[in-house]
């Protein structure tokens, strides 16, 4: 990492108002500027189009339904908050391994495999009194999920086996997984196509609107524990040390391999999480077609975030109100889901870049951009010995 | 080569007023420095002083913010080191510049290969250069070689090497000999004589005034980025230079005054080790160490040293062989144990081992003890307790830092170094392992850090101390083992040790030598 | 108002009942049936303008398939009403989304909801249940199971008898056996006529767990077995879960096809993988056999060169049985419950020869017609009588 | 202890019998099964490579999913747009070429490179998180190809066609013993046949050549290299966006020689799968390609299985487990494989970080 100076020269203290342009600036103009971006993608593709009538105005209508389905009402702030929340516990999955100097891609399968556990045990606890059936299930999940990064972690620690790897191969086993057992054991026999039985009572109740569920509650206090955790114990201590130095962390005492065990499978256990609120939050059973995007989503929050826990909860957050958002921009503008892709790839774009930004805004304060974080010391630290 | 000594002829090299500035630094303020042809220019200057910074200048490495530099009377503007090599102008860095992975031909030729054709190297024109280049310096040189299992005594001379592939003009060895013996030292100064010889320029760093005296034709001495004081080394003595360079009068020797061992504390009986890459690296080590006394144990750096001390410590799982201390067997016990079981090891490389660079200075001075009270009640940390003993740490050791919650990585090295004392230092202790505590310290730093050693030892704990620097180990030692091949060769008198015997025991391992050379080429 | 031209589905409903015996599950039959008893269904008939909307399944528009047609079945009964708004469609990225799309139409009071595929079963009954002044249809969404207050049954008793106890929700499916007997007819005249006759026809599905996928490769066996009983008819299934390799992977698919055909020798090859198919049937051209096509005419839909080697394609109407479903609305006819498309009400067929009709005689035209006029009768089990739908190794 | 041998009688013979019908049923499938072996494992084994020569010279490359996604849709959507002007096809004897399907192939692959000469300048020149630029091109290929995708499939159109397989003589494909190997390598598309050309021809250059010795220079202590005059960002640019023409000839094998056509996300993962083969084939191109080969061999494998499952008391050991778990094979055993045999493998030192010219030492 690059060292830069404290010693940054003495200016005369700027006005308040151009102390905040200097803060606000670049997250304003790159917004500005990603939208800009989706216009011109729309404007664009309303010439290829054929046979629909061009209006130059579609990328307003676009956007102001995305802004409406995202933030139009309370119906849609829940909506919002119900696609943030597994994005907020993936987030928190993949940063936290960033923290350990992991890079944990398995996300995705450890989020399938969380929602099986979860199902396993809420189909079991349907009928059982609500408060045992909910934590048992969500216990559940935050094993399985677990389990499923210990598995990597492990191989890490015992024969140096790359996390990448491995948790990429996981993420496919993870789908065959989930279909072995949802077309086998956990198959409601009479339904005609591979589904499981309702999870009961072991399902979040709602607490805002019509569709907020408590998960929504659970990410806050989880982004709020992995924070304490990261910065406030001797846990996370070590698990930042070994991430920031292997070799210093050891010769301080600490046990890496242990460590990074123990990261892979928090780690994990937090993208069951993630899983296990929408199973338990939004669909109360799994059909052999339960699938996901937030495990790959997720790297580009904790990325975002720059790893940092509550940074996760805002870039959560950004990406889930575009998710929510989407759906409305489809009916009022037809136009496809993936543009929303195109809108988060460019507005990561524009932060990477945002030195050339400050550059031509000529904004001066030293501010260490999104460049730096953790990310890609995790593909370059080994575990040492 | 024409004769061209004479006084009168434009200096090889001039750089005049260079001026550099890094944020918050001035690491050069208007430095002029002329180097005539053949002459061998000593550079001296405490650590930070700006050595570095101006070679690095002239190597087109960094760009001047003002000043001008003049090749044989022309000014030139150096553009970068491809321009600097074409130039004639070469660099052995004070910091390897070599590539591990890659062999010793590879990390000569490279950027000046030799080429069959114009895509492919041709490899054993390039093996057979390496080897005509060696003999003619006078060293046997396997071209084939990785660079990154040669010991660093050989790491250097292939660094050298690589500067005469290119045929300098002028050469500039920042630190050449930090890492080698007294013998490979005068093996070195030889190929520069002869250099100068032929007419070659020479700039010469290091911080050992005993080897400025002797190879030097004049010495400049910088002092926070500004020339004080140029010499030549007829009119001038160490203590002199010394003070010109830290700008008050230093203690060079270390009083170390009379030391009164007690029992053992540190016995190790046939220790046996291997290296990160599973070769035997202590071959059946005995050795003890007594409460109150330092023990050094002298060698070329690669003699199982760092293996030996990590053996002790936790770090590494000895293969053979016990270690006791207090007379309580701790073989394989791990770092956290040894730790609190009163052993601090302060290790060889601060970067790797001893600190957390991007953490904050407090969390770096309870890297060893963050686990206990007051910095933890259960997991939870307190970083109020923290910071107050940081800030009283700070205080005592005198460490330079604007804060205690700055990153690690702003503090200069030597006070990266005191920091590391300051942790390991601050208890009470059983055994005190030092490797190589002050490698690349100025004047001032390597006397505060032997000052702390002697207080520890006379407090009574057992020190074993490792250093390549032979003088460190001869003015702290009450006793000295030379390590040869990861053996200790030899066990002698700390006050009555002749340098040049344990020079020659380092080089060459003494009787044991045929044995241990047939060991080490096995 | 252009209602008037609206196919009376309600009418031929009830006589669509007694043929699920023959061609789908058995188990949910009776309570499949659409009861003539039931609550009148929100009627729309003198609404002017109905804002139809349509959620697909995980996957694309473009899918020449359900997402496709039930998309293109929905703007063509717009049309046919004279709705002038386009028809927006949603396309979820996840099983988690399902509910929430829908729930964007119901926010924006939409009058009409389309939803698509067995795996919004659950969400678009929940959405009925609640919002009972919107008309909900359901594509290949049955024999649906609902509880007697009309939610969702997640364990599959069928206590509640759907077009009573949700007046406002149809669901339409097909009989993909029926479809698949057809093509396996043309499949085992086709290898009788190959240069080589190897005996052996093949199919390839997407993925076990689709159940009309391995209805079409049932009745494709059957049918083949009609015309010759000593027919090898070799099946295989791309994966056996919902990957992107089920339906959407055409390099993987003729991969597989390729290595289907070497360990196999088929002559003909039925392709019941959406997008992954279209690999399949690259596969079979370049090994210069025959290929079927699925769900639509797909000598057409590919078109040159890629359907050099299509002999016909085992056709399920989605896209007219939806605009009837949508016509039927404005009509004010549509009954709840379920509707089965199948040989009766035209729901199903094999598709033109096209360029490859000199291949064969007039035997295969009277053996599908024989067939046709069976399957009208319902004497024709192009099924097995148990497991019909699920995939059995 | 004592019971060791009576364990053994109990359940060696047994287990040795079903292992040798394992070996047997192997034998069987995998040569006349190789040229599928060979497809599988092509993108794989030139995503790979792409990626052996950017971490070879220090950048991290996870884009190459997304490079790959781009040049497999410009190469099909470049040969929409450009057939109706050549009129009816007329390919060539060899491999089917046709100039729009020549065509098509350079826009895939000038597509990718341009992409890696945008993670070029984000992670080289503004020294950005490598892994970021790369999850931004992987997110932007899948958002951008998908949504052009809907919006011009909605037409249906056809593509420039594919390149076709080169049909080695039988003499050669019959040879015993050998010519199982030389089908699998020659009856291929022109992509395909290139692969082994490309991995051997890298291999040689990347440890052979000059350009070679200073990426392996650079990628392992970036500061050496610039002391002896290399320069070293013109060095990463030129191998990230060299790198990027293999990400494109892999994406364009999949639209325009593996099938004619492009799907929404139709690398499925091959991209990460590549980097895997990368780090089991420890970042050089005969080990990627080695690791793709066996990736390949298990993924077709798990398909064999699928399709004509072996007979006997293997094939009833078979039945007797879902179907699911051959499909999962090929990653469980390369997790295996990766555990067991593999190991660690040790990355270039300075992979992943970005290189400031003036640092301080
Ligand atoms: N790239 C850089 N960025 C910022 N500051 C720098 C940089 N390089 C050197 N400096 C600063 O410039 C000053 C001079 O450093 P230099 O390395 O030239 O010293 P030196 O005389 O060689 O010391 P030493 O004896 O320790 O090698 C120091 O304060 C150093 O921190
Ligand atoms: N790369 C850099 N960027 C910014 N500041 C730097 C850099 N390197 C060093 N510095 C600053 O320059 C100062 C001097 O650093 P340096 O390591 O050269 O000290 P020094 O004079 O050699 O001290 P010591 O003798 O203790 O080693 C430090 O305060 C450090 O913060
Ligand atoms: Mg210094
Ligand atoms: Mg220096």
């Amino acid at each position: 990492m690059t060292k830069r100076s404290s010693l940054a020269p003495n200016r005369p203290g700027p006005s308040k108002v151009a102390r905040a342009w200097e803060i606000l600036a670049v997250p304003v103009v790159v917004t500005l500027l990603s939208l800009l971006v989706g216009a011109v993608v729309i404007l664009g593709s309303e010439l290829i189009v054929t046979g629909r009538k061009f209006d130059p105005f579609l990328w307003f209508t676009a956007y102001a339904a995305l802004v409406q389905g995202a933030f139009g009402g309370t119906d849609a702030i829940v909506s919002t908050l119900v696609y943030t929340t597994p994005l907020v516990f993936g987030g928190l999955a993949v940063a936290f391994g960033f923290k350990a100097g992991l890079f944990n891609i398995g996300a995705q399968g450890q989020f399938l495999v969380g929602a099986l556990g979860a199902v396993i045990v809420g189909v079991a606890l349907a009928d059982a009194p609500a408060p045992i059936a909910i934590v048992a299930a969500t216990m559940a999940g935050i094993i399985a999920g677990g389990l499923w990064g210990f598995i990597p972690g492990f191989l890490k620690a015992v024969s140096g086996a790359h996390e990448v790897v491995s948790t990429i191969m996981l993420n496919y086993v993870a789908v065959q997984l989930l279909a072995a057992l949802v077309s086998g054991p956990l198959k409601v026999p009479k339904s005609p196509s591979p589904v499981t039985y309702d999870v009961g009572n072991a399902a979040y109740p709602i607490v805002i609107g019509g569709t907020g569920h408590i998960g929504i509650i659970l990410a806050i206090v989880a982004a709020g524990f992995v924070w304490w955790l990261l910065f406030r114990t001797t846990w996370g201590f070590e698990i930042r040390s070994v991430g920031a130095n292997p070799d210093a962390a050891r010769y301080a005492g600490m046990r890496p391999k242990l460590l990074t065990i123990a990261t892979m499978t928090f780690s994990g256990g937090l993208a069951g999480l993630a899983g296990t609120s929408v199973l338990l939050g939004v669909t109360h059973s799994m059909t052999s077609a339960f699938g996901t995007t937030v495990g790959f989503d997720s790297i580009a929050v904790a990325l975002l975030a720059r790893s940092n826990p509550i940074g996760v909860v805002a870039a959560a957050l950004l990406f889930g109100s575009m998710r929510a958002g989407a759906g409305l921009m489809q009916i009022n503008a037809g136009i496809p889901v993936e543009l929303v892709d195109v809108l988060q790839a460019t507005i990561l774009l524009f932060l990477v870049a945002s030195p050339v930004l400050r550059r031509v805004l000529r904004l001066r304060g030293v501010q260490a951009g999104i460049a730096e974080t953790a990310a890609t010391n995790a593909l370059g630290t080994e575990p040492t010995d | 080569m024409t004769d061209e000594t004479g006084p009168t002829l434009a200096p090889a090299l001039e750089m005049r007023g260079i001026t550099k500035r890094y944020p918050g630094v001035i690491a050069n303020d208007g430095i002029s420095l002329q180097v005539r042809p053949g002459e061998i220019h000593a550079l001296l200057g405490e650590n930070g002083a700006g050595k570095t910074t101006l070679m690095n200048v002239l190597y087109g490495l960094a760009t001047p913010d003002e000043g001008e530099i003049l090749l044989d009377g022309q000014p030139v503007a150096i553009s970068g080191p491809a321009d600097a090599i074409a130039r004639g102008i070469n660099m052995v860095h004070q910091h390897f510049m070599l590539v591990p992975v890659l062999s010793v031909a590879e990390n000569i030729l490279l950027g000046d290969e030799t080429m069959a054709n114009r895509i492919f190297l041709d490899r054993r024109e390039a093996r057979r250069r390496i080897v005509e280049l060696g003999r003619r310096f006078g060293f046997e040189i396997d071209p084939d070689a990785k660079v990154g299992s040669l010991s660093v005594g050989w790491q250097q001379r292939v660094e050298i090497l690589k500067a005469l592939y290119r045929k300098a003009r002028i050469l500039v060895l920042d630190e050449p000999t930090a890492v080698l013996t007294p013998q490979e030292t005068e093996e070195i100064f030889g190929v520069l004589r002869r250099l100068a010889g032929e007419g070659h320029s020479i700039v010469f760093i290091s911080h050992k005034l005993y080897e400025v005296l002797e190879i030097a034709d004049r010495i400049t001495v910088i002092r926070r980025g500004r020339v004080v004081g140029e010499r030549l080394p007829s009119a001038t003595d160490e203590d002199d230079l010394a003070e010109l360079m830290v700008g008050r009068e230093v203690q060079l020797t270390v009083d170390r005054g009379v030391s009164h061992p007690a029992g053992p504390v540190l016995q190790i009986r046939g220790l046996e080790a291997r290296d990160d890459r599973g070769q035997a690296a202590v071959r059946g080590v005995d050795l003890e160490v007594r409460a109150g006394e330092i023990f050094g144990i002298a060698g070329v750096a690669g003699n199982g040293q760092d293996e030996l001390v990590e053996a002790i410590v936790g770090l590494r799982r000895p293969s053979a062989g016990t270690v006791s201390l207090a007379g309580q067997d701790v073989t394989g016990r791990s770092p956290r144990k040894m730790n609190e079981a009163g052993v601090a090891y302060v290790p060889a490389d601060r970067h790797r081992f001893g600190l957390i660079l991007s953490f904050p200075l407090a969390d770096n001075l309870v890297l060893t003890s963050y686990y206990r009270k007051p910095y933890a009640r259960g997991i939870v940390r307190d970083p109020k307790a923290i910071l107050r003993d940081a800030t009283t740490t700070i205080e005592r050791y005198d460490i330079r830092t604007p804060a205690a919650t700055v990153r690690a990585s702003t503090l200069s090295g030597g006070n990266q170094q005191k920091a590391v004392v300051a942790r390991e230092f601050d208890r009470d202790l059983e055994l005190l392992v030092l490797d190589q505590p002050t490698r690349g310290l100025d004047v001032g730093s390597i006397e505060f850090i032997h000052r702390q050693v002697i207080a520890k030892r006379d407090a009574g704990t057992a020190v074993l101390l490792v250093s390549a620097e032979l003088d460190e180990v001869l003015e702290m030692s009450d006793r000295i083992g030379v390590m040869f091949g990861g053996r200790i060769v030899a066990v002698l008198d700390g006050r009555t040790a002749d340098k040049n015997e344990v020079g020659l025991l380092m080089a060459t391992g003494g009787a044991e030598r045929v044995a241990a050379l047939a060991a080490t080429s096995a | 108002s252009s209602s008037a031209t609206a196919v009376p589905i309600a009418t031929a409903a009830p006589t669509t009942a007694p043929t699920t015996a023959a061609s789908t599950a058995p188990a949910a039959t009776a309570s499949a049936a659409p009861s003539s008893a039931a609550t009148p269904a929100p009627s729309f008939a003198q609404m002017p303008n109905l804002k139809i909307g349509v959620v697909t399944d995980i996957g694309t528009l473009d899918d020449k398939g359900y997402n496709e047609f039930s998309f293109k079945g929905a703007q063509d009964g717009a049309i046919a009403i004279g709705v002038t708004d386009p028809v927006p469609s949603i396309v979820p990225k996840d099983a988690s989304e399902y509910a929430a799309d829908i729930q964007q139409f119901v926010s924006q009071k939409y009058d009409v909801i389309v939803t698509v595929g067995f795996n919004l079963t659950a969400a678009t009954v929940s959405a009925a249940h609640a919002n009972p002044k919107i008309r909900f249809v359901g594509v290949d969404q049955s024999p649906e199971c609902i509880t007697p207050a009309g939610a969702n049954d997640a364990a599959f008793a069928c206590k509640g008898v759907p077009a009573t106890a949700l007046p406002n929700y149809t669901s339409l499916y097909f009989a993909e056996d029926q479809a698949g007997y057809l093509a396996g007819i043309v499949a085992a005249y086709a290898d009788k006529g190959a240069p080589t006759p190897t005996g052996v026809i093949g199919a390839i599905g997407g993925t076990t767990l689709c159940a009309p996928c391995v209805r079409y490769i049932q009745g494709y066996g059957l049918g083949a077995k009609s015309v010759n009983p000593a027919i090898v008819v070799k099946s295989a299934y791309v994966t056996h879960d919902f990957s992107n390799a089920a339906f959407n992977d055409p390099a993987g698919g003729k991969a597989f096809a390729q290595t289907f055909i070497q360990a196999n020798k088929p002559d003909v090859l039925f392709q019941v993988a959406g997008k992954t198919g279209n690999g399949v049937i690259e596969a079979a051209c370049a090994a210069n056999i025959y290929g079927i096509g699925v769900d639509v005419d797909q000598w057409l839909s590919l078109g040159a060169p890629a359907n050099a080697c299509i002999i016909t394609s085992a056709e399920k109407h989605v896209e007219s049985a939806v605009a009837q479903a949508i016509e039927s609305i404005a009509g004010g006819t549509l009954a709840a419950g379920d509707i089965l498309f199948n040989a009766k009400n035209d729901g199903i067929s094999a598709a033109d020869f096209h360029d490859k009709a000199s291949l064969f005689g007039p035997a295969v035209t009277t053996a599908l017609q024989t067939a046709l006029a069976a399957m009208q009768a319902g004497t024709l089990q192009t099924c097995p009588t148990t497991g019909c739908g699920v995939y059995a190794p | 202890m004592d019971l060791t041998p009576f364990i053994n009688g109990l359940y060696g013979i047994p287990v040795f019998g079903v292992l040798l019908q394992v070996i047997g049923y192997l034998v069987a499938v995998i040569p006349p099964n190789a040229p599928n072996i060979m497809q599988q494992a092509t993108p794989l084994a030139l995503a790979a490579l792409c990626g052996v020569l950017c971490e070879r010279s220090g950048v991290v490359n996870i884009g190459i999913e997304g490079t790959m996604l781009a040049a497999a849709f410009t190469a099909w959507v470049v040969g929409v747009a450009i057939q109706p002007m050549f009129g009816t096809p007329n390919p060539s004897d060899i491999f089917g070429i046709t100039i729009p399907l020549i065509i098509s192939l350079a826009a895939g692959v000038g597509v990718a490179m341009a992409i890696s000469a945008l993670h070029a300048w984000l992670s080289i020149s503004l020294r950005a998180d490598q892994i970021i630029s790369g999850t931004i091109i992987n997110i932007a290929a899948v958002g951008l190809t998908g949504y052009l995708n809907q919006l011009i499939s909605q037409n249906s159109p056809a593509g420039a066609g594919e390149f076709a397989r080169f049909v080695p003589p039988t003499a050669l494909t019959n040879l015993p013993g050998i010519g199982w190997i030389l089908a699998m390598l020659l009856n291929q598309g022109p992509i395909s046949i290139s692969v082994i050309v490309l991995v051997i021809g890298t291999q040689l250059w990347l440890f052979r050549s000059r350009w070679g010795l200073r990426t392996r220079a650079v990628g392992e202590h970036p500061r050496a290299a610039e002391t002896v005059g290399i320069d070293v960002i013109r060095v990463r640019y030129r191998n990230v966006i060299l790198g990027g023409a293999f990400a494109g000839l892999a994406g364009a094998f999949l639209s325009i020689e593996a099938t004619n056509s492009f799907q929404d996300d139709m690398t499925a993962g091959r991209g990460f799968i590549a980097l895997a083969a990368m780090i089991m084939g420890r970042w050089t191109p005969i080990g990627s390609f080695g690791a793709a080969l066996l990736f390949a061999t298990f993924l077709q494998l798990g398909q064999v299985i699928n399709i004509s499952p072996p007979s006997g008391e293997l094939g009833t050991i078979m039945a007797s487990v879902p179907p699911q778990l051959f499909d999962a094979l090929p990653y469980i055993l390369t997790i295996v494989i990766l555990a067991g045999v593999v190991g660690r493998s040790i990355p270039p030192a300075a992979d992943g970080q970005p290189y400031e010219r003036e640092a301080a030492t």
